[in-house]
């Protein structure tokens, strides 16, 4: 039997990932590519915790399901507001996006 | 044993076969490529230009409302599994989700962005 | 329990025995008895697909009033034998400036995500692989990885065409994806189960008399994920040949074709099992497993006539019409009747089956009635205002 | 060494092996393909974790939805696609720095915790997920008003992005 730390590492390790991927690329749509490794790490350690803990709580299966419902809405707006940006700019690099500074 | 070992073999079964097909056609047959041969195709005209072309953005909306669809939809099976023994205020709650979802239809059609053209 | 009604089981025991009995651990030799059952099946339905290969131009040449193959062999039997030998021998090709592993992964993963369709169909009551209860949905997912395997195929092949192809076709596929999705909820509201075999086991009166506006809904759902005509977007001689596959040759491109065959052929069979009762016919299951198997094969092969049949007598459509009638018919249409559905399964709970399967009846019959009303209103109005516009453009042209 | 932790321990590499993929890849469609190979993993991770309908969205709403999504995009902002300059920022070390960092501090917090080596208790007969995931997700003492949350925030992030890329200010060739 796989003991609970194992995936919780694993998630973790994912997320760091994820999150090197979101500081460290230049282009915005592999900046969305990252979210979502974060995003999924997440669900891991919910659904780890559904298993765990008490199955008939349903609460970690419920939370997974929304954070899928939150992952589809981010990617939706994002990558939308990465066209748009592309159409006016002509650009996806993150740091060239920049007419909010001043 | 748990029936995900079955679906594991389904799935490594199902790449052997085409891998061994594809395989087994690659050791038998000729293996003579020229320039020629590694053009791409295009009905015999050369090829003018990128082949990554800029697409329309008409695809990005059908492909936007399909995930905002499918999420729902996904949604809606295990309330349709307990259909049966909840009632109607069940039914209730699961028509309403679809109506707001059918609002989000309306609007991109009535935004005209259902439209091709 | 006799061999006639549990043939896996008492297979399985068999072999159990000698594997155990060669001194291999219990639980390898269930993993190597699953192996070779699913290698049996998969094996089998490939045998099955070359011979689907000679169905189809058989009966697309009595559609088009040919012969079709009838040289080599009886009747041209051993036609698609001599189809795979050329397979087999050509030259594999692949384009300069291809993405080569994309491009060598791609025809596999189509493949794979029709063989993999089968591990939830059941074939007689002991027979499934595996009876998960998200049946339905494992569909779907299965049909993700398809999707994925024909953008994949477009792209890597570096050829404007094949990403064309690629295009139109996934953005058809997706689409009618939601429709098909909803239909399959209503089965799941009917048998109160994802699992196939619970679909199957639910279906006293098969689900066609209950919802026939849905099985018409999942029948043109189906045809359309499957690619054929008339919603065969990928390929169009005269534009862009053959679309996604446009740059494989020999057997990659047979890994296609043939799984195209098969597609069609695994969704007749879930026509057969969501809507007309599976491997269930007059009690004929219970006489023997065997006989279940012979009745879930004729159902699959009755749809995929029924998909050949409209394949080939309609006309292609064109995608702008097509994503049209999908988001604007189709899937306004399906979420309503999936209302429809679940307030009628509320309200006529606990009535008898015959008040039960009347009302359900009726109440398809009548949506389906309403919505081909409203678009053959709407259609009338668009034409008249289509001519309208066309008569007051030339009197202004006059005026 | 049990079958089971050999098969999550395959599975954890993989994914992980896809996600270090997923964010240096230089071609961002193959930063997108990598990225269905990670995910597909995190699917396996759910079907060992028995939470089968997660196993099942996670293909059907990842693998089939959110990466072609990926891929369209990256087809639309075309420019880039096979940009040969750095795909990584010129901090891209603090990036890194940061990451083994929280993944430090994480795994020094799991240490501390008692419930880490915890095992599951098998899951009891008749229990059916789904159905009790259908119950939770419809019984208005549990989760029905996240659910249909859920419904709205979603039809919201529809109309918000079809209003973000293409209103008709934005230079579309559509009237």
């Amino acid at each position: 039997m796989v003991p609970l730390s194992w995936y919780l590492i694993f998630a973790a390790a994912l997320f760091s990932i994820g999150l090197f991927g979101v500081l460290s690329r230049r282009n915005a749509v592999a900046i969305l590519l990252g979210v979502e490794l974060m995003l999924n790490s997440v669900n891991i350690n919910l659904a780890a915790f559904w298993r765990y803990g008490d199955v008939s709580q349903m609460a970690g299966q419920v939370f997974a399901i929304i954070v899928f419902a939150v992952a589809a809405a981010e990617v939706a707006v994002g990558l939308a507001l990465v066209i748009s940006v592309y159409r006016r700019r002509n650009t996806v690099v993150a740091d060239e996006i920049n007419m909010m500074k001043w | 044993m748990s029936p995900w070992i079955y679906i594991g073999l389904f799935f490594i079964v199902g790449l052997i076969i085409p891998v061994g097909a594809i395989g087994f056609a690659w050791f038998l047959g000729p293996r003579k490529s020229n320039p020629i041969k590694r053009t791409t195709y295009e009905c015999g005209i050369e090829t003018v230009g990128d082949s990554w072309v800029q697409f329309k953005a008409q695809y990005y909306i059908f492909a936007l409302v399909f995930l905002v669809f499918d999420v729902e939809t996904v949604f809606l099976f295990p309330w349709a599994v307990r259909l049966g023994q909840l009632g109607l205020f069940a039914v209730v709650e699961g028509i309403i989700f679809i109506l707001i979802l059918l609002a989000g239809l309306v609007y991109t059609w009535r935004k005209g962005m259902l439209e091709w053209a | 329990m006799s061999f006639w009604n549990d043939p896996l089981k008492i297979a399985a025991d068999w072999l159990m025995g000698i594997f155990t009995g060669w001194g291999m651990p219990e639980i390898a030799a269930q993993i190597l008895i699953g192996f070779l059952g699913v290698f049996l099946l998969v094996a089998l339905l490939m045998v099955l697909d070359i011979f689907l290969v000679w169905v189809e131009r058989k009966v697309v040449a009595r559609f088009q009033d040919r012969l079709g193959p009838n040289r080599v062999g009886p009747w041209g039997l051993i036609q698609p034998f001599a189809d795979i030998i050329k397979l087999i021998i050509k030259e594999d090709t692949t384009p300069g400036g291809a993405d080569k592993v994309v491009y060598n992964i791609a025809p596999m993963l189509s493949m794979m995500s029709v063989l993999i369709l089968w591990a939830v169909v059941p074939l007689a009551p002991k027979i499934i692989g595996v009876d998960l209860n998200i049946g339905a949905l494992y569909i779907i997912a299965a049909g993700a990885i398809g999707t994925l395997a024909i953008i994949m195929a477009g792209w890597s092949s570096n050829n404007k065409f094949a990403l064309i192809g690629a295009f139109r076709q996934v953005a058809v596929m997706v689409s009618f994806e939601i429709p098909m999705l909803t239909m399959l909820l209503i089965p799941t509201i009917f048998a109160g189960s994802m699992g196939f075999n619970a679909i199957i086991e639910a279906q006293d009166i098969w689900y066609v008399f209950l919802a026939p506006l849905a099985a018409v809904i999942f029948l043109i759902a189906a045809i359309a994920e499957l690619g054929r005509a008339p919603f065969d977007m990928a390929e169009g001689e005269s534009e862009i040949v053959a679309g996604f596959n446009i740059e494989y040759s020999g057997m990659k491109f047979g890994m296609f074709y043939a799984g195209e065959l098969l597609h069609a052929f695994t969704f007749g069979g879930f026509m057969g099992i969501l809507f007309f009762g599976g491997y269930r016919f007059f009690g004929l299951e219970q006489v023997s497993a065997f006989l279940a198997v012979a009745v879930i094969v004729f159902k699959a092969f009755i749809g995929y006539w029924i998909i050949m049949w409209v394949k080939y007598t309609l006309m292609r459509i064109r995608i702008d019409h097509m994503l049209a009638f999908n988001w604007k018919f189709l899937t306004p249409l399906a979420f309503t009747l999936l209302m429809v559905t679940a307030l009628m399964n509320a309200l006529l709970a606990g009535t008898s089956p015959w008040i039960y399967t009347s009302g359900m009846f009726l109440s398809n019959v009548a949506l389906g009635w309403i919505a081909l009303e409203v678009a053959r209103r709407y259609s009338r109005r668009e034409r008249a205002r289509v001519e309208g516009v066309v008569t007051t453009s030339r009197s202004t042209l006059v005026g | 060494m049990t079958g089971e932790q050999i098969i999550f321990l395959l599975t954890a590499l993989f994914t992980l092996g896809s996600g270090v993929m997923v964010v240096t890849s230089r071609n961002l469609i193959h930063a997108a393909l990598w990225l269905v190979s990670a995910l597909f993993g995190v699917a396996v991770t759910y079907a060992l974790l028995d939470a089968a309908f997660l196993a099942v969205v996670q293909v059907v709403v990842y693998i089939g939805a959110i990466a072609i999504l990926f891929i369209f995009a990256v087809m639309l902002t075309r420019k880039d696609m096979r940009d040969q300059g750095p795909q990584m920022n010129t901090n891209w070390w603090f990036g890194a720095l940061l990451s083994v960092l929280v993944f430090g501090g994480l795994f020094f917090l799991l240490q501390g915790w008692s419930g880490l080596s915890r095992t599951a208790s098998p899951i009891p007969p008749g229990f059916d997920s789904i159905s009790e995931l259908g119950n939770a997700l419809i019984s208005p003492d549990a989760y029905v008003l996240p659910f249909e949350v859920a419904s709205v925030l979603l039809v919201a992030a529809l109309i918000g992005a079809v209003y973000v890329a293409f209103n008709p200010r934005s230079g579309d060739t559509r009237k």
